[in-house]
This record gives C-alpha cells, sequence and structure tokens, in this order.
C-alpha cells in the first residue's frame, strides 16, 4: 500500500455500466480473453473452475410468466477503494505484497511473479473477481501465436483478476509523454478493452473524478448504485438501472429495509 | 561397550512390535506422500478447491492443528513463566506434540500454495499489514523456538548423553528455558491471534468480519484465548490416549486435574466473550451489511443454526461448567468427555471460520451456496500429520525420557 | 590422520557452515525465484511492431468491418471497425474469437483425401494437384456418363463472387443444382416476389433509422442475422426508441424490449392481422400508399368480372378478441400496440431474419409485409427495403451440348419443379429424396459444399447424414474440419479469411447493400488455397467449354473484373454501397398491377379461391404424435453461440453460463409449471425424445419460457472440429424434424412435439 | 522485509512489525549462542580438567 506520490497526478478510473443497455451478449468476456492473453481449457462450464476477468451474470425478477424480466449484469474487478481509500479487500490482505492499490489511477494491481497462490486474496473479495491458475495454460496447436505481449502470460499457481486494462494506460501515458503532454490523457485516449468491445455502449470508462469525463456524471445518476455497496468496499464500478428489483438484486436488505432508489419515487 | 538406546529404568516394547506399529502409520503417510506427489507435480487441480474455495480443508486443518498446537505454548507459559512446577511433568509430552503440529502446518501451507518454490516471498516481499504475513512469521519463529525447547529432550537419549558436549549443551538449554519459553509465548500469543484476524479482517465477507481493537478483530483475541484454552486439554487428552496405548501410567493425575482446572476457567471466559462477540456481530455487525443471522445458517444442505448451538453451548459451557467442577474434572470419564467436546467445539469453530465463510453466498442474485467437499488428495494430505505424528511420538517416547514420571509410576520395571 | 567421528562431524559442520556464509545459498534462492517466474512452458509472446488493419469478418454473412491489430505477422487481437457502415464499432463474441480459427486445432492444414469411414475424421494429406485432378477426374466420369446434372453445390450464400463461381461452374458442366442452404431470406424472397414481383431481390430492413421496431420473433439481440446491424442499431438507441418483440420465449432481444409479449408460437401471423384490422379499422394506415401504390387492399373485379375478396375484408375478421384468443394475448394489448405502432414515427416490423431456424411461414412473412405496407414505410428511411442483388459483370458461360442438356433436367431438390414452382431452393428435401432414392438412379452422385455445414445445420441431422453418406463423392471446401468436411472424400481447404480476398455481399435483412471486401491481413498459415482459385483451376483441368468458361488467371482477376468500377473503391474503403437510394414506390413494383399487391395474384396456390392467396392466418400442424405430458421442442438463438455453418470457438464457449451447459450436459429450459406436470426439478437429468432423434439433458427451469415448451440452444452437440468444440451438448438439429410447406416445399414446422422424461 | 526492496515504507507499521519481530529473533538467536558458547566452554573445562 503505496503512499500518493505527490508528484503524479492523480486520476481515479472506474466505469458505469447501463444495465438497460447490456445486452448479455459477452462481447465483453470474448474481448477481454482477447486483449488479456486468458487460457482457455477444453472443459470450462464449471465457472468457479474458469477463468474470466468479468463475467456476465443474468438476473431475472423471480416473476412468474409472462410477468418475468432479465437483467444481464457484467462483473469485472470493482477495484474497490477500500474502507478508507487504498484499503481494499485483497490488497490489505496479500502476504507479499503481489497485489497493489496504485494511488495514481486507483486501480488494483496483480504481480503475477510475485503472488505465490495463497488464495487469502480470493477469500478477501466478495464479488470473486479473482482467479486462480489451477492448471498450466496451454495455447493448442499454434494459437500462442495470437498471444499479445503487452499482457504478460500468466503461470500455474498464481491469482490474476482484471487490471482495467493497465497496458492500455501505459500505452496511453507513454504517448501523451512522446507527444510532451505527459500529464495529459485524453478520456478517449484510455478505455477498457470490455468498454471498447460492448456493441450496445453498456460500458461507460474513464476518470471518476473528472468533472469532463462521462463517467462523472452517470455515477452520480439517480439510477447509479454499486454491487454490495454496503460492504464498504467502495467499488469503482457503478451501474445504472431504472429498474427497483435490479437495485434491490445488487445488494442485501434486511426485511423491512429498502433499496435507496425506488420506481415509485421516480414516478 | 555399548549404550542402550531406550532411556534406563523404563520398560518399552519389543522392536519387532515396534517396527509393526510403525509401519502402519508409515503406510497412511506414504499415501499422503503420494497425494504431495500429485499436487506439487500436477497442481492444484488434483484438489477440489475452485476460485469461489481459495481456502479450504488445508486451511482449517492448519488452524487446527495450530491451535490444537498450542497446548505447548500454553503449557510452556504455565510451566516456565508462572511456574507451575507439576506441569513439567507433561511440558516434553506438550513440546513435541507442538513440534508435531507446527511442521505439520507449515507442511500443508508448503501444499496449499499454488507456488510452493517462491513460498519465502511471504518473507522476502513481506506485507506487514498482511494478517497472513504476521502467521508466516511468527509461526516460523515459533517453531524455531519449539524446535529449540525439543533439542534437550532430545539430548536426554543415553546415546547423546555421551557426548560430553551434548551434555553441556542439554543443561545450559534448561537453564534459560524460561528465556526461550517466554519469547515462545509471545510469538504464539500474535500467530494464534492472527490466524484468528485471518478470517476476522475479511469485510468483505459479513459471516467471517468482526470489528475489533486498533488493527485486530475480536477473532484475534477470541482465536488466542480458545488456542490457550483448548490447547492444553488436546496435550492432555492424547497423553491419556499414549497412556491407553502403552497400557501405562505415565504422569500422575494431579497433573491432568491442574491442567483441567486452568483450561476449564479458560475455556468459560473465552465462550463467554465468544458469545458476546456472536451476539454484537448477528445484531449489529451484519445487520448493518443486510444480513440477519438467519441468512447465514438456512437455505443451504450443512450449515444450520444447530452448527452455532453446537460450538457455543454444547462444545462451550458444557465442558467448560465440567472443568471448574472439581466433581467434574476428577471423574476421568468426565474429565475426558469434557476435554473432546471442547476440541470438537475449536475444530467447529475452525471450520465455519474457513469453510463456512466460504461457502455462503454473498450477492443476493446469487442464491446458491457454494458447496465443496474435499478431494482424497486434500484429505489424504491432510491425515498424514496425523500418521507423522504418532510415528514421531512413538520414536520420542520409545527413545527418550519425555515424561520424567514413568519411572515413580512404573516402578516394576 | 585418523578421521574419527569427532573430525568427520565437525569437518560436516564446517562445510555447512562454509556454504552458509558463502554466496550459493543466495544464488540457488535467487535461480529458484526466477526459474518459478519463468517457467519454460509458459509463452513470452514475442514484441514487435503493431499495425492495425481493416478488413470484413466472413464468420457469418452478417459484414461487419474489423480492424485487426498486427504484430509482425501475428493477428492479436480482433476489433470491430468504427468506420464501417453496418456496424459501426460493434462486433459480436464471433468476430472477437475469430482469431481462433486462424490459429488452434480445427484448422484443414491442407488438402486431404478420406481414409477411414465417412465422420469418423481419418484423412491423409495429399498435393493440391492430385486432389484437384482426382475431383475433376470424377466430374469428368460422371459428365461423360451423362450424368452432368447429378452433380450439386451446397453453398452458405448465393451471392458474392464465389458462389457466383460455383454457379458458372455447374453452368459450364452442365447441372442445375445450385442449392443455397435455408435461410430467413427464404420466406422474404417469396414474399417479395408475390406482393412485389422481384425475382430477384432482397429484403432489408432500415432498423437504424427507424423509431419503431415490431419484431416478430427476430433474434435482433441473439446473434442471428447481421449481428453487428442490429447491436450498433440498438446501441444507438434512446428514449425515442421503441423495441417491441413478440416471442415465446424471455430471449435476449425480449429482455432488451419495451415490451415483450409472448404470443403462442405459431400465431405471429394472426397477430399482424390482427394489428392490421385495428390500424385499418381506425384510420391509421398510410392513405397516400393505401390509395397510390397498392392493389387488392379493397375488394377488386378481375377481368372476367369475378369479384375478390380485398386485404381490408379479410382482416376484418381478426378482431382484437378473436386475436386475442389465438395467440393468448390480451385484447387490449393488440389494440394499444398497433395504434402505438401505426402512429410512431418511423415504425417498422420485422420477421424470418435471425430467427435460429429458417421457418418459411409464407402467410405470416406476407402480413408483416402487410403491415409496412399500411404504414407505408416500403422503400422509406426506416422501412422496408427492397434492393437488387450486386451486378457482376463477366462474360456468358460458354456451355456445350452436354451441358445445355443436363440444364434442362429437373433440379435434384425439385425447387422449382410443377410440385414447387415458385421456390428456388429446398436444401430441406433432399435428404428425404437421396433416402428414398435407389443408390442407382441417386440424383445426387457428387456434391461440392463451399461454406455450409449442412451435415450439422440440417433439421433432422441423423437422416441428413444417412442421406450424405449415400453420395459416393464429396467435396468440401471448408477451411476446418467441420462435420461435413467429416463426411466429403477430398477437402480443398480455403483461407481463413483474414488470409484470402473475398468480396462480402450485402447482409441478408439489412437496411441498406453494403457490400465490402475481405483482404489478406497475413498471408496463408497453411497450404490452403482460396476456394476461388480452387474452382478455377478444377475447372482449368477439365478442359474444353468448361475451361474456356474460366478464362481468368486466378480469383483476384476474377474479383476484379467481376466488381469492375467498384472494385477500386472497395479496395480503398473497404465497403461500398451499391444503390444510392432505394427506387421511388412509382417503379418500385414489378407485379402485373405495377403495385404493392395485397393480394397477391401470382401466389402459386394448392387450393382454390381468396383464402387460399390472401395471407389468411391458418395454422401449422406442428410434427410428432401429440401425447399426454408432452412439450413442444423449440430451438432458441444464444448470442454466446455460434449456431451457423462454423462452430463455436473455445472462447465463446467460455462464455456460456452454467445454466445451460454442464460438463457435456446441456441444459433443456421449460417452465417451472411444465417442470411441476412433468415432475421435474431444476438441475434434473432427462430424456427428450423425439421423432427425428433422442438425447439426454438436464432441466433447467425458467420463467421467462412459455408453460409446454421447451427450449434448446442451437449450435452446440458439434462432434467434429476439435476437442475445444466438440462433445458439448446436443445438436438441437438431430431433433428437429422439417415440415414442407405444400405449395412452397420450404420448411413451416417452428417446433416438434417431444417426450421429456426424468431420467 | 528489508528497507531495500520495492515494497518497504518508513511507517509505524514496519516499525512495530519487524521491530517486535527482530527483537523476538534477537533474543532467540543471542539464547541459542550463549547456550552453545557455554557448553564449549563447559566441555573444555572438563577435557582440561580431565587431562590433570
Amino acid at each position: 500500500m503505496e503512499k500518493i506520490p505527490s508528484h503524479t497526478k492523480k486520476r481515479h478510473f472506474g466505469m458505469v455500466i447501463d444495465l438497460d443497455k447490456c445486452t448479455g451478449c459477452a462481447s465483453c468476456m470474448v474481448a477481454c480473453y482477447s486483449e488479456n492473453n486468458i487460457s482457455f481449457r477444453d472443459e470450462e462450464s464449471v465457472k468457479m473452475l474458469s477463468t474470466n476477468w468479468i463475467q456476465v451474470f443474468k438476473l431475472t425478477n423471480g416473476k412468474p410468466f409472462p410477468d418475468t424480466e432479465v437483467c444481464y449484469l457484467p462483473k469485472p474487478c470493482m477495484q474497490c477503494d477500500g474502507k478508507h481509500f487504498g484499503h481494499s479487500p485483497c490488497v490489505s490482505v496479500c502476504p507479499a505484497v503481489a497485489t497493489d492499490f496504485d494511488y495514481p489511477t486507483g486501480i488494483v494491481s496483480q504481480i503475477y511473479t510475485r503472488c505465490f497462490g495463497c488464495r487469502y486474496c480470493m477469500a478477501a473479495c466478495p464479488y470473486h473477481a479473482r482467479k486462480f491458475n489451477w492448471w498450466d495454460p496451454v495455447w493448442p496447436a499454434d494459437m500462442e501465436k495470437y498471444l499479445s505481449p503487452d499482457v504478460s502470460p500468466r503461470m500455474r499457481g498464481v491469482v490474476e483478476k482484471c487490471t482495467f486494462c493497465y497496458h492500455r494506460f501505459q500505452r496511453a501515458r507513454q504517448q501523451a509523454y512522446n507527444e510532451g503532454r505527459p500529464e495529459d490523457i485524453r478520456e478517449d485516449e484510455y478505455q477498457t478493452a470490455c468498454t471498447q468491445a460492448c456493441p450496445s455502449n453498456a460500458i461507460t470508462f474513464g476518470d471518476l473524478d473528472n468533472p469532463d469525463h462521462a463517467v462523472y456524471k452517470l455515477k452520480n445518476s439517480r439510477y447509479a448504485f454499486r454491487l454490495l455497496e454496503r460492504l464498504n468496499t467502495n467499488p469503482s464500478v457503478y451501474y445504472l438501472s431504472t429498474r427497483e428489483w435490479v437495485h434491490r438484486a445488487a445488494d442485501n436488505y434486511l426485511e423491512h429495509e429498502q433499496p435507496a432508489f425506488s420506481e415509485e419515487q421516480q414516478a | 561397550m555399548t549404550t542402550p538406546a531406550i532411556p534406563e529404568g523404563v520398560k518399552r516394547c519389543g522392536s519387532r512390535q515396534f517396527l509393526l506399529w510403525l509401519g502402519v502409520a508409515a503406510l497412511v503417510v506414504l499415501w499422503g506422500v503420494y497425494a504431495m506427489y500429485r499436487i506439487w507435480f500436477y497442481g492444484l487441480n488434483q484438489t477440489n478447491m475452485n476460485n469461489a474455495y481459495g481456502f479450504a480443508l488445508w486451511i482449517w486443518a492448519d488452524l487446527a492443528v495450530i491451535a490444537l498446537g498450542g497446548g505447548a505454548f500454553f503449557s510452556g507459559f504455565l510451566a516456565y513463566i508462572i511456574g507451575l512446577k507439576n506441569v513439567k511433568n507433561i511440558i516434553n509430552f506438550a513440546v513435541i506434540l507442538g513440534v508435531v503440529c507446527y511442521t505439520s502446518a507449515l507442511l500443508i501451507l508448503g501444499l496449499d500454495v499454488g507456488q510452493p518454490l517462491r513460498g519465502w516471498f511471504i518473507f522476502w516481499h513481506a506485507n506487514v499489514h498482511s494478517m497472513l504475513t504476521e502467521v508466516a512469521f511468527c509461526l516460523s519463529v515459533y517453531l524455531g523456538v519449539l524446535i529449540i525447547e525439543f533439542i534437550p529432550v532430545l539430548l536426554e537419549n543415553p546415546k547423546i548423553q555421551k557426548v560430553r558436549f551434548f551434555h553441556h549443551l542439554s543443561h545450559n538449554m534448561h537453564e534459560i528455558m524460561a528465556v526461550f519459553a517466554a519469547t515462545g509465548v509471545f510469538l504464539s500469543f500474535f500467530h494464534q491471534g492472527s490466524l484468528g484476524g485471518v478470517p476476522g479482517v475479511l469485510y468483505g465477507r459479513p459471516f467471517a468480519f468482526r470489528e475489533g481493537l486498533f488493527v485486530w478483530p475480536w477473532t484475534f483475541f477470541l482465536f488466542t484465548w480458545s488456542a490457550a484454552a483448548v490447547g492444553p486439554l488436546f496435550t492432555a487428552s492424547m497423553c491419556r490416549l499414549t497412556e491407553a496405548i502403552t497400557r501405562k501410567k505415565l504422569v500422575k493425575d494431579d497433573v491432568y486435574h491442574l491442567l483441567a482446572k486452568i483450561s476449564g476457567w479458560m475455556l468459560l471466559t473465552y465462550i463467554i466473550a465468544k458469545s458476546i462477540d456472536t451476539i454484537y456481530w448477528a445484531t449489529v455487525t451484519a445487520p448493518s451489511m443486510g444480513f440477519a443471522l438467519m441468512d447465514f445458517y438456512s437455505n443451504n444442505p450443512l450449515y444450520n443454526i444447530w452448527i452455532l448451538v453446537a460450538e457455543i453451548a454444547v462444545c462451550g459451557f458444557l465442558p467448560a461448567l465440567i472443568l471448574i467442577t472439581r466433581k467434574g474434572r476428577e471423574n476421568k470419564k468426565l474429565l475426558f468427555g469434557a476435554a473432546i467436546l471442547a476440541i470438537i467445539g475449536l475444530l467447529i469453530n475452525r471450520w465455519v471460520m474457513v469453510l463456512q465463510v466460504m461457502a455462503a453466498p454473498l450477492m443476493p442474485f446469487q442464491e446458491e451456496w457454494f458447496m465443496y467437499s474435499p478431494a482424497w488428495t486434500e484429505v489424504a494430505t491432510s491425515i498424514l500429520p496425523i500418521a507423522y505424528g504418532i510415528i514421531l511420538i512413538s520414536l520420542a517416547y520409545r527413545y527418550l525420557p519425555l515424561f520424567p514420571q514413568e519411572k515413580e509410576l512404573n516402578p516394576g520395571n | 590422520m585418523k578421521i574419527d567421528r569427532r573430525c568427520f562431524l565437525s569437518l560436516a559442520g564446517g562445510l555447512v557452515a562454509g556454504h552458509l556464509l558463502s554466496p550459493v545459498p543466495w544464488k540457488v534462492t535467487d535461480d529458484l525465484s526466477i526459474w518459478t517466474q519463468n517457467w519454460p512452458w509458459t509463452p513470452v509472446p514475442e514484441t514487435g511492431p503493431v499495425a492495425w488493419k481493416e478488413t470484413v469478418c466472413t464468420m457469418c454473412p452478417g459484414g461487419c468491418g474489423i480492424k485487426v491489430r498486427m504484430i509482425k505477422d501475428r493477428v492479436i487481437k480482433i476489433e470491430g471497425s468504427e468506420d464501417y457502415p453496418i456496424n459501426r464499432g460493434s462486433l459480436c463474441p464471433l468476430g472477437y474469437s475469430s482469431i481462433q480459427y486462424l490459429y488452434g486445432p480445427s484448422r484443414v492444414t491442407s488438402p486431404m483425401k478420406r481414409t477411414g469411414e465417412r465422420g469418423s475424421g481419418k484423412f491423409e494429406p495429399v498435393s493440391w494437384d492430385e486432389a484437384i485432378s482426382e475431383v475433376s477426374g470424377k466430374l469428368d466420369a460422371l459428365r461423360k456418363n451423362g450424368q452432368s446434372h447429378t452433380v450439386a453445390c451446397i453453398s452458405g450464400s448465393d451471392k458474392g463472387t464465389v458462389p457466383l463461381l460455383f454457379k458458372r461452374f455447374l453452368e459450364a458442366y452442365g447441372s442445375p443444382n445450385f442449392i443455397r442452404t435455408p435461410s430467413g431470406q427464404d420466406a422474404h424472397e417469396t414474399a417479395a416476389y408475390l406482393a412485389q414481383g422481384h425475382s430477384d431481390k432482397n429484403v432489408g430492413f432500415d432498423l437504424e433509422n427507424a423509431t419503431f421496431i415490431l419484431s416478430f420473433g427476430c433474434g435482433l439481440l441473439d446473434g442471428g442475422g447481421a449481428p453487428g446491424y442490429q447491436f450498433s442499431t440498438y446501441s444507438r438507441f434512446d428514449r425515442r426508441h421503441t423495441l417491441v418483440q413478440v416471442e415465446p420465449r424471455l430471449s435476449n432481444t425480449a429482455a432488451k424490449a419495451k415490451k415483450w409479449l409472448a404470443a403462442k408460437p405459431g400465431t405471429e401471423g394472426a397477430l399482424a392481422l390482427g394489428l392490421a384490422r385495428v390500424i385499418i379499422e381506425n384510420g391509421l394506415y398510410n392513405r397516400n400508399f393505401i390509395e397510390n401504390h397498392s392493389f387488392g387492399f379493397e375488394d377488386w373485379t378481375d377481368d372476367n368480372g369475378a369479384i375478390h375478396m380485398g386485404f381490408k375484408r379479410m382482416v376484418s375478421e381478426y378482431t382484437p378478441s378473436r386475436v386475442a384468443g389465438i395467440t393468448g394475448l390480451e385484447a387490449r394489448q393488440i389494440e394499444s400496440l398497433a395504434r402505438d405502432f401505426a402512429r410512431a414515427q418511423k415504425p417498422v416490423a420485422v420477421c424470418g431474419y435471425n430467427e435460429c431456424r429458417a421457418v418459411a411461414d409464407i402467410d405470416k412473412t406476407l402480413a408483416v409485409h402487410a403491415l409496412n405496407a399500411l404504414v407505408g414505410n416500403i422503400n422509406q428511411s426506416g422501412g422496408m427495403i427492397v434492393f437488387p442483388d450486386p451486378e457482376y459483370t463477366v462474360s456468358p458461360v460458354e456451355k456445350d451440348r452436354i451441358a445445355s442438356t443436363g440444364l434442362t433436367k429437373p433440379r435434384a431438390d425439385m425447387a422449382g419443379t410443377d410440385k414447387y414452382p415458385q421456390s428456388r431452393y429446398l436444401l430441406n428435401l433432399l435428404p428425404d429424396i437421396l433416402m428414398s432414392a435407389k443408390e442407382s438412379d441417386l440424383p445426387v452422385q457428387a456434391l461440392l459444399v463451399t461454406g455450409a455445414n449442412p451435415v450439422y445445420t440440417l433439421e433432422d441431422s441423423t437422416t441428413a447424414q444417412a442421406a450424405f453418406a449415400k453420395i459416393p463423392f464429396i467435396v468440401s471446401f471448408s477451411s476446418f474440419m467441420d462435420e461435413t468436411a467429416q463426411y466429403a472424400d477430398i477437402i480443398l481447404p480455403d483461407h481463413h479469411f483474414l488470409e484470402g480476398y473475398r468480396d462480402v455481399p450485402p447482409p441478408e435483412g439489412v437496411g441498406k447493400p453494403i457490400t465490402g471486401l475481405s483482404k489478406p491481413v497475413v498471408s496463408p498459415r497453411y497450404d490452403t488455397r482460396n476456394t476461388g482459385d480452387t474452382i478455377i483451376d478444377i475447372a482449368r483441368k477439365m478442359g474444353g467449354s468448361i475451361s474456356n468458361s474460366f478464362p481468368w488467371d486466378g480469383y483476384e482477376a476474377f474479383l476484379k473484373e467481376a466488381l469492375k468500377d467498384q472494385y477500386r473503391d472497395l479496395s480503398r474503403n473497404g465497403y461500398v454501397e451499391n444503390v444510392e437510394k432505394p427506387a421511388a414506390l412509382d417503379v418500385a413494383f414489378a407485379t402485373d398491377s405495377g403495385k404493392y399487391e395485397f393480394y397477391p395474384t401470382r401466389r402459386h396456390t394448392t387450393g382454390n379461391g381468396d383464402e387460399a392467396k390472401l395471407p389468411g392466418f391458418k395454422e401449422t400442424d406442428v410434427p410428432g404424435k401429440e401425447t399426454s405430458g408432452g412439450v413442444i421442442l423449440i430451438a432458441y438463438k444464444s448470442p454466446r453461440i455460434a449456431s451457423g455453418a462454423v462452430a463455436n470457438p473455445p472462447f465463446m464457449t467460455k462464455t456460456i453460463d452454467a445454466d445451460m451447459l454442464k460438463k457435456e450436459k446441456l441444459f433443456i429450459q421449460i417452465n417451472p409449471e411444465t417442470a411441476g406436470k412433468l415432475n421435474l426439478k431444476q438441475g434434473d437429468e432427462a430424456v427428450i425424445e423425439t421423432s427425428a432423434g433422442k438425447a439426454s439433458v438436464k432441466v433447467d427451469l425458467y420463467d421467462g419460457i412459455m408453460p409446454g415448451l421447451a427450449a434448446m440452444p442451437a449450435g452446440l452437440g458439434h462432434t467434429a472440429y476439435s476437442r475445444y468444440i466438440a462433445g458439448k451438448g446436443v445438436n438441437v438439429n438431430a431433433l428437429l424434424q422439417p415440415v414442407a410447406d405444400p405449395t412452397y416445399g420450404i420448411n413451416k414446422a417452428w417446433g416438434i412435439r417431444a417426450q421429456l422424461k426424468k431420467a | 522485509m528489508f528497507p531495500f526492496l520495492y515494497e518497504w515504507h518508513w511507517d509505524i507499521g514496519h516499525y512495530l512489525f519487524m521491530g517486535a519481530l527482530g527483537y523476538a529473533s534477537a533474543v532467540i538467536g543471542l539464547g541459542l549462542v550463549y547456550c552453545i558458547g557455554k557448553s564449549i566452554i563447559d566441555t573444555a573445562g572438563e577435557d582440561e580438567n580431565a587431562g590433570h
């Protein structure tokens, strides 16, 4: 848990996902596999053994036919700020500083060559965002050819997770530096692969603290909420939905409690 | 001139019988070693763990053996710091049990991590904020202390005693054993606590999370306290088991009674604290995160509220009350019945604080509990320490004067 | 010196201490750390200069523009191209994972000759010369025997220059049997012919400019049709846009629709007529269009003086309450939907495309076209657009006597015969025809398969497999070892689309005729050849008039000649829009009346009278025996499963939810109510049996499916390709059975009766 | 673990943790050295005595 270096511009990258738009097509998942060299096996149907940095869930309102409603919910790593800024659930528990909260970007990093696979971070993460390499990754035939040099393939026995495509941030920062504007990374210069891939533009990505970025306004929408907000994990991923049952399905409530958002209030 | 390997004045079984006994245990060890081979060479896919169960049987086994091995530190504390002379009659046995438990814990940790060859990163790149770092450091240094405590006992072997240097070494170590023991107690207090901190700090896991004091969640103190309470009972029970197997009285009853009395009060205070903690957690901590108590005990095939009742009432208050009454602890059946209950209570506590934490679903749209049953590899490697313990204790019992009172209690030899 | 024990011990101790003090332990630890961080079997991707190349994806007919991220000669990533007018940046999961077909174990790496049983996958590599000689020799022998008409070609598309080459080859060779695989186009082409008089035109929907999309079961967001076009349209939706989905199952499209109307399957046509009635009754139709550009709206008198019923009178019987009874919807819902639709700024009603089965309900399709005509949106922005096939300028085919004779023979699939005079392709009939024919006069003696995987995709695939097994000689042009390739005698592998040139004809259903150009971004990785080149080579080898009809040096030369002026724009921009604007209404219709015919006068019918010609609602029979405790099985499309000619790549299979596939078992969706009746619980093992086949499945209870139905996703249950693709779930086509429309021959069955029992 | 490593910070957490750990290790280490040292001296003394 590094202290904030005073000379670096502080950003706080985050995501706003419009659940009213998400069609559940899984383009984000596939684009992420391709972007981040995520391995695959012939058997991927046991989801708790499958490596996905972003996973799209299907939620139903539980009503019988034909009043049933479905909502798709993509779940990347929430890049939690934690109880106090930087005290993410996973970062504080890693015994070997293999995962860290990057103060200049608000992104939770993961160093694969540092991780020795104790999986404490997985126990700490309420979102199951962290995945363990139970197997040696194998790319059959000549599939190693399509691996990207921007993201190192992981080895067996380490934990991996979504990094908000941090390598794209590095690329954008390098570009900005080369063009003589070291601190000025434009909104469109750094976008995650899933954001770009979403064919229905449900994902918006940017600096949550920058009023010029789209996410700044969206996260303050009355339809905005975060997943399991009551755990005080302080996620950097926001969701939008106009449906009350979706808000309710995103957090735990005691019987007498109500989510902050209600359709009646809106109407 | 030959020196007998077996200590003077005690009787041990014949070599053939002894080897047969060791052989049976060795078979179990071999099974475990084969599982170890599978795990180290093929990876953790050989287990039934998954991304929902980063922590599973092994972490439970770790927590359990360390808590039970806590008998060593607490007996040491009583014998060397408080100065209860009577406890010294069982301290050698407590130490060797501790060595077994702690080496087993390290072995299991070595299996559990995905990259054992990088295990030393936990020291080299330590994150001092992580409970696991604290565990790793204190645990390994404390294992050193345990070995130091064990060395003098080892040196008591008649053959080794013949070497003058070792004779002196054993004497000198005995002399300053209190210093080592004190350091051990200090280290133990922290790593037992940190093991409690491991689940307690998980604020993303409402079932495990506890508020606390400074950086330490209440589970920190509860784990230390419960290990101190139950550890000596485990030592006593194992000692009794050794007596039963060897068909010999090895320790006088007043040693058992003393340990039982102390443990009884420790257990009672612990279980009261645990109850207060549970009530506070169930009424304040968990509801603030949107969970009612019964959310953690319903809609699943295994974890129901009776587990909590069993842990606190049946395996907490009941044995505590038996042990604090003279009549209770002086009745052998009640004494060891209570000890076994207390041990079960401790095992349940460590189980739920690891596995139920993983099992409880957090996202309302994922109603299903994550259930898990260990693979044979996990079971084999978790049983391995028991067989290994049997071998080590058998060897120690045969060749070392573990029980100072043995000669006195078995004058016939 | 005597070495006693003490000396030995000191020596040993000294050695240990010495080592510990030396750098050895540190060095070993350091090396260990480096080694565990870089295990030699963990790949380290090579870095290098990055380049982006634009091309067009052909994994499905959707025709999306893509940009390919290259590092040296390696393809690293595929993304949607923002500037491409069809997908405008959107791309489906199949497009993203198409690199897994460029690389990977599914490729056919050289020409192959079968050595084992059909379907066993046993092949031996042969040279191109050898393979082509074998094919041309076989074809030559058939031709010399006067059996040229027994050669057939199955193609995934009949548009574009590669299908053009196959058609040309068959024409020069002397066979009428160019067969397109069944698709949504079949019904639309027929409807466009009947109502508008066009025999060679495409029907598309200008979804991107519509404000109200009424979809009769189109899987617009389920990955069918032109997914990139549909997703990009949806991504630009705002508050002013409305999508209404009519479907018995809460699909991804239905989940995103403003309104989901769960009409009983097979009754969509009745709903369309009910909506038409409300629109007409309330005077909400477009008067200009009806009065000036339509025929048969009102009752009319023919030349003989006979009075015929008009569309208006016909639909007057479809009152909301009656339609409610047919569809299971509420009358109120029907009325309000009709009003909302007719009053919308740019409404469009769509059907037929993007369904996972090519169900050709001609009446339903005509009724939906009529809805569009009523609101006057034909050839209007945001409406139903009819545009011609792309034109190719190539010299006429040189036909010898054998060719001329062969071409006059009836088609093997009976399309265009007296029985089905108005149909163009009827592949769905071919398996039964082959099965009932004697070996000696099998109507197909040799089969060429390109861009299609009929052994897998044809309904009742078990029969299809048996039928194909009878064909003496099969040639596959597939890039991948698919099920049909496994049935082939010779495989002449095509390039992956990232390795060769190919024009991409306008995707079906898209409201603008965009032709794209797929260009090589990498050099071919294996010993493969562009199918265009291969077919030219075969023709050349055959000599004579056939060879003369193929005077080009290769496919690229042919492509340039065929596309003429367009080629320059194509290679520069990557795409070209074939016509600027849809035809004006005055000249848009080629019917006898010159108008849009609500009463399709040309319609070939078996029955007599106005009822048979007008698109009234007729209940379609569901095949199979009706039994108590039975269900009706339907197939559904999932955006995470490629169900077309190309199988699901591993990346997409990885995205499939645990309630759809568990290990090798596929989940069948049923309503909890149905489950109660059948005594089934979530996750139960069950067996589903239809007249076509039987499969073991698991049960998934889903509130979003109509009680009485059971749904299975299309696209799983492959047996070929590689172990990353094969052996997952069940091929729903093996359980379905097509039912031929009596006048058009196309499949009209939307489901099949099935028995679902606990295993 | 050591100040020259990347993740080291001069903060109270490190002072306390590493301080306590160093203290415990030092006690154990010095204790061991004392025992071994004294035992060597004792043994040597014995040999001398025996020599007389």
